[in-house]
């Protein structure tokens, strides 16, 4: 059926909600507004104000709250507007939701699902286009889900639901609007391995979330110069699967990491370590890396699109890993 | 505790009036261009107007010396405007040119402009009042005597950060003066689904702060207790709170269709448009006769009209300048030399 | 607005007097117990004692039922040990061995205990109160009976998370019974160089919660008015607020010097201590003979004896466990099966 | 002169506040307390309430008006009491420090120094044991410095508070008690540099801060072993000194980072990429990492000391890089 990315997410918290009675979605402006970026429209009316709930803006409080209601026997899907405003809520995350198991030597889970918009590039400018889901990953305890597709945004959170650990989502602003087609019976997905989404031999394009697009159309274009690509999906921050990274790349014997984070202390370091690491015999070229431009995201549009990852640009260092290598 | 609705009726000055008649439609003009300019595409990212609102800006910054400093949110091109940033500097910014007063590296939500001390701009809620607060300590310890103006919508009343500030504000005795400007929604969220206690100047002084409501639509009740408030930090009163009661007309920004509140309820307020009020005001008083308020208008649409002209004109930033302003260039700043 | 600084006078039960008198004895033997451990190097970290303000835990432990649930802080052994975690599960915590109640993962800042619905334990300054609040939220939502016990220290007050939380609770009406620890320090800064507004309970009253201040020396004071507040809570009164006015009769950790307070102070309140107090009421209404208190004093210490030996007996957990417990082991949680 | 690295930092700080009167102190219990490690220690008496400032519990509001006040052109230093409570004020750190000069194009300078103790190792479980330092330095407009030293505990402050952009400076909490010399003119020192605290060629071990000491102590017992180690403290980990680390691995051909991050998405990650990426032909081994393990710090003191780096595993892997190209 047709559908769309953020149609697949509603569908998902639906879902969750008509299936669960413990799964209540809570968030600045997730009700009578309808969401910020109309995510959870119509569910206030479908639902409640109980389980479809506005919270005053307190990020920190709401975020504890979320915590505290897992601990207390629920299963809650917070909403963070945007990943910009989760920065006010990190102690909660990191000293109680990624913590509080294992500081009680496995006693409290913290069933937790966060959902937040991340990225740039629609010119929202320095404080509302952050790219933090790689931070996140460098935080044990927590699982960090990124997803690309139509399928992984209708099927992530009902996976995360069930794990009794927190799950954070996070969904790229710009792919909201993405249509697609859905199947009618679409339900979970795993969440514990990266996708092939393009096979290819020449070199392993690494990427996850907003950036799919743009390596899928770098792909394409290498095709046309005859190089083929392979395209991962990693899907999963953390844990980052990394059989299948390590998999592609001993196959292709090159990669390139594509991330819109800013490239020093990335996801794309950790990938490009890893890899290194692994295979560092069976590598033909330096793992490359297509990140941000290290610079608050600017509001004008030229200097924005400059500072982020394109295909044009993934085109280039595809082009010189496969070069190097001779 | 939480003071006077209204402070004492005062004559009504004509010139005054008709010059903070001319400070609203200023505001209203650019703002209303702003949303003609998103819809033309010129105009990208957030864009928050301040239409209906007007008479709090207008009201407030008229009270501020040069030497003041003022922060503000993301709803702040009049904030701006009326601090003395150029239209023409204003618009080139949400162009996205160097002409801008960021040099496009801001965009609608953070106008900065140091040389009449508008310290943006800022797009996380309640994320200026900490500044402010520090503004307003360095004054305290540098012995100036300076007032930093603080503006911020009830949303950010539920935020950790306005509580701290508060604290810290009155318990370090600085010269803040927090503007709260209460047009009773955050974004579609109603203030008594928010605070569990809606009298927001009542809150404030339970942190022994001098808090007053203040019917926003009346610029003159604004400026007056402006005026008082900012008299009193000036002369080391601490710090003061103004509940500024408004509403805001348009949709929060361009995205939001508005489900959240009744049309009636639009309605019913736009009744107390604060320049109509003002405006009706001084007709009746005889303070403006018809071509004086043509006048005004076209005043208002020529600087707008100039300001759209001069952001046409204007040059992007070269793509070589990428990484420029993310750290001090050498020379920028005065950097720690001995004072 | 903040209400009765003690509860009308009730008569002295002789063997509800004896039993209160014996928690709290229970815990200050405890408390002592860890000092020396810590000097004898058997505990290590940050350790914070609860001495002198007994009287708190004792009073408003005794009033929640086994289904209500507990969230504390860093100074949380004596609630952990009258939550009903065994003395030698809290030291052989502090020990760092398998026996403990979070098997030496945690330490004495982070005291779990699942069976007795006890949640920490958290080294985080008000970092407790949001999961309170979200623990009464589950509550309400699934239409249980329940009261969550928050306890904070007046230093917490400051903190961006107090405001939220409190309005959070306010705004939804959770049952939630906050109990601000008044102990006049947070380490070395005094309550009157933190807060603009110095009246806790005054404070809490500015959400609209009810607060009552209470003498936090006077254990039947304490629990008087923890009873009052639980049952409001429990019969859907929406939050209500305790401000317990005590005293730490030692330093914040073993690392203070306590340069920031002079010796009489400690003096004079130590004339206060809440088991001194207790014990001379009884006494005076002979309803403490000497060898009764001299039974409290050995059943107390036989207490700690006991858990003192089950911690030295205890395990530590093998080093190939390192990396347990950061994500859940299968079957260890109900996941999200279906209810 | 016979000195501290606790008595190193006073001094600096106390030579800030008598050169230069715009600078204060401010933060919690860095007055009446004497600083909650005792760093500031009779500096309230000799300089006043007003320069040393003690602040209630309120991270966000404190580090934003230590911003305000850089800003209205005083030289504040905020002491964030520990990295694990600067959580709390990241959004400040992130969203206005780091971004006010971008933002503005130019015009709004934050000369703000931040000082906040950093690191595990006292057994004080997972919320008071975190080692982010490598987090911050991934974020554009921040300057992160990681005195390893007496002289840099000394002399980086001065540099700092000349830097016009907010410097965060990162104390180990193990270090405090270091006792060691000072010449008696110490003042500024350079903040752009790497230092090669001990020359070697057959490997290169990367590291900073609180693992300093443990890395050279892996040096001398590799020496024993007829293994020559090259010790290289970065001291600044925002911007990298990339020119001294490539010159050193280009020469030893391998490279161990020692960190006490957890180890996916670390500092180490971005090391490690880059010494792939500039020196990827020169590598005769992949690039070690030391890390910490990926667990909330356990307070019990054998699996605390397990999680975090140690002389014996630095050796460990150092033996594995050298033996590794043969
Ligand atoms: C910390 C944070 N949370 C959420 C947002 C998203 N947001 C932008 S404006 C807004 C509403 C703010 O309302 P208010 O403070 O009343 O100001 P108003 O827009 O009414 O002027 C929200 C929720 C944000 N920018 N920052
Ligand atoms: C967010 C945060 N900031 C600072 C600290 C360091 N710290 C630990 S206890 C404490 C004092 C807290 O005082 P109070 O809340 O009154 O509790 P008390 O210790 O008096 O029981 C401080 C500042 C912390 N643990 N968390
Ligand atoms: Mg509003
Ligand atoms: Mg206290």
């Amino acid at each position: 059926m047709k559908s769309s990315y953020r149609e697949a997410l509603r569908a998902g918290i639906r879902d969750a909600l008509q299936r669960d009675d413990r799964v209540f979605l809570m968030g600045e402006d997730v009700g009578a507004y309808g969401g910020s970026f109309a995510v959870s429209l119509g569910l206030l009316e479908e639902f409640g104000p109980e389980r479809i709930r506005d919270t005053p803006l307190s990020e920190s409080g709401f975020v504890g709250a979320g915590i505290g209601a897992a601990l207390g026997g629920m299963r809650p899907i917070v909403e963070i507007m945007t990943v910009n405003f989760s920065l006010l809520a990190l102690d909660q995350l990191v000293n109680n939701a990624a913590s509080l198991l294992h500081m009680s030597g496995g006693q409290f889970h913290v069933p937790l699902v966060v959902r937040t918009t991340t990225g740039a590039g629609r010119q929202l400018g320095a404080q509302h286009s952050h790219s933090l889901e790689g931070w996140y990953a460098h935080i044990p305890g927590l699982r960090i889900l990124a997803p690309a597709t139509l399928e992984d945004a209708r099927g992530m959170l009902w996976t995360a639901l069930e794990d009794p650990d927190p799950v954070l989502i996070f969904e790229h602003g710009s792919l909201y609007n993405v249509p697609g087609e859905l199947a009618e019976d679409a339900g979970a997905v795993d969440i514990t391995s990266a996708a092939i989404r393009r096979p290819g031999t020449a070199v392993t394009l690494i990427t996850y979330g907003g950036t799919l697009p743009l390596t899928l159309e770098a792909a394409e274009q290498l095709a046309g110069e005859g190089i083929d690509a392979e395209v991962l999906d990693l899907r999963s921050l953390r844990p980052l699967d990394d059989a299948t990274i390590l998999a592609s790349v001993a196959k292709t014997h090159r990669a390139v990491v594509v991330d819109e984070g800013w490239r020093s202390g990335s996801i794309s370091a950790e990938i490009s370590a890893r890899i290194s690491e692994r295979l560092f015999f069976e590598l033909d070229a330096p793992v490359g890396r297509v990140c941000s431009a290290e610079v608050p995201i600017p509001y004008s549009k030229h200097l924005e699109l400059a500072a982020l990852p394109s295909a044009a640009r993934v085109v280039e260092a595809a082009r010189e890993a496969v070069g190097a290598g001779g | 505790m939480s003071g006077p609705l209204a402070p004492p009726p005062q004559p009504l000055d004509p010139a005054h009036g008709r010059h903070l008649l001319l400070q609203m439609l200023r505001v209203r003009r650019l703002e209303e261009k702003c949303v003609e300019l998103y819809s033309a595409a010129k105009i990208r990212g957030f864009l928050h107007v301040y239409i209906g609102e007007e008479a709090v800006a207008a009201g407030v910054l008229g009270t501020l010396g040069p030497d003041d400093a003022v922060v503000a949110t993301y709803r702040e091109h009049g904030h701006a405007l009326l601090r003395g940033v150029s239209a023409g500097a204003i618009l080139a910014e949400m162009y996205g040119l160097v002409e801008g007063c960021c040099r496009g590296r801001g965009g609608s939500m953070h106008l900065f402009d140091a040389a009449t001390r508008f310290f943006g701009g800022n797009a996380i809620v309640a994320g200026g009042l900490p500044l402010a607060v520090g503004m307003a300590l360095a004054d305290k310890m540098a012995g100036r005597n300076r007032v930093t103006a603080c503006f911020f919508g009830e949303g950010a009343v539920a935020e950790g950060e306005f509580h701290e500030s508060l604290n810290l504000a009155a318990l370090w005795q600085l010269p803040v003066l927090f503007c709260c400007e209460n047009n009773l929604y955050a974004m579609g969220t109603a203030l008594g689904r928010s605070e569990s206690q809606t009298d927001i100047a009542l809150k404030a002084a339970g942190y022994e702060i001098s808090a007053w409501a203040v019917d926003g639509m009346d610029v003159l009740a604004v400026e007056e207790a402006a005026r008082r408030a900012v008299d009193a930090v000036r002369s080391g009163g601490g710090p003061h709170f103004l509940e500024l009661r408004t509403y805001r007309f348009r949709a929060h920004s361009m995205f939001d269709p508005e489900r959240y509140r009744e049309k009636e309820e639009v309605a019913r307020w736009l009744e107390r448009d604060p320049i109509t009020l003002l405006r009706t005001a001084l007709e009746s008083a005889g303070h403006l006769p018809e071509p004086e308020w043509r006048r005004l208008q076209s005043d208002a649409d020529a600087e707008v009209a100039a300001g759209v002209d001069f952001a046409e004109a204007g040059t992007p930033e070269p793509l070589a300048d990428l990484t420029r302003f993310v750290y001090s260039e050498p020379g920028s700043h005065d950097g720690g030399s001995r004072p």
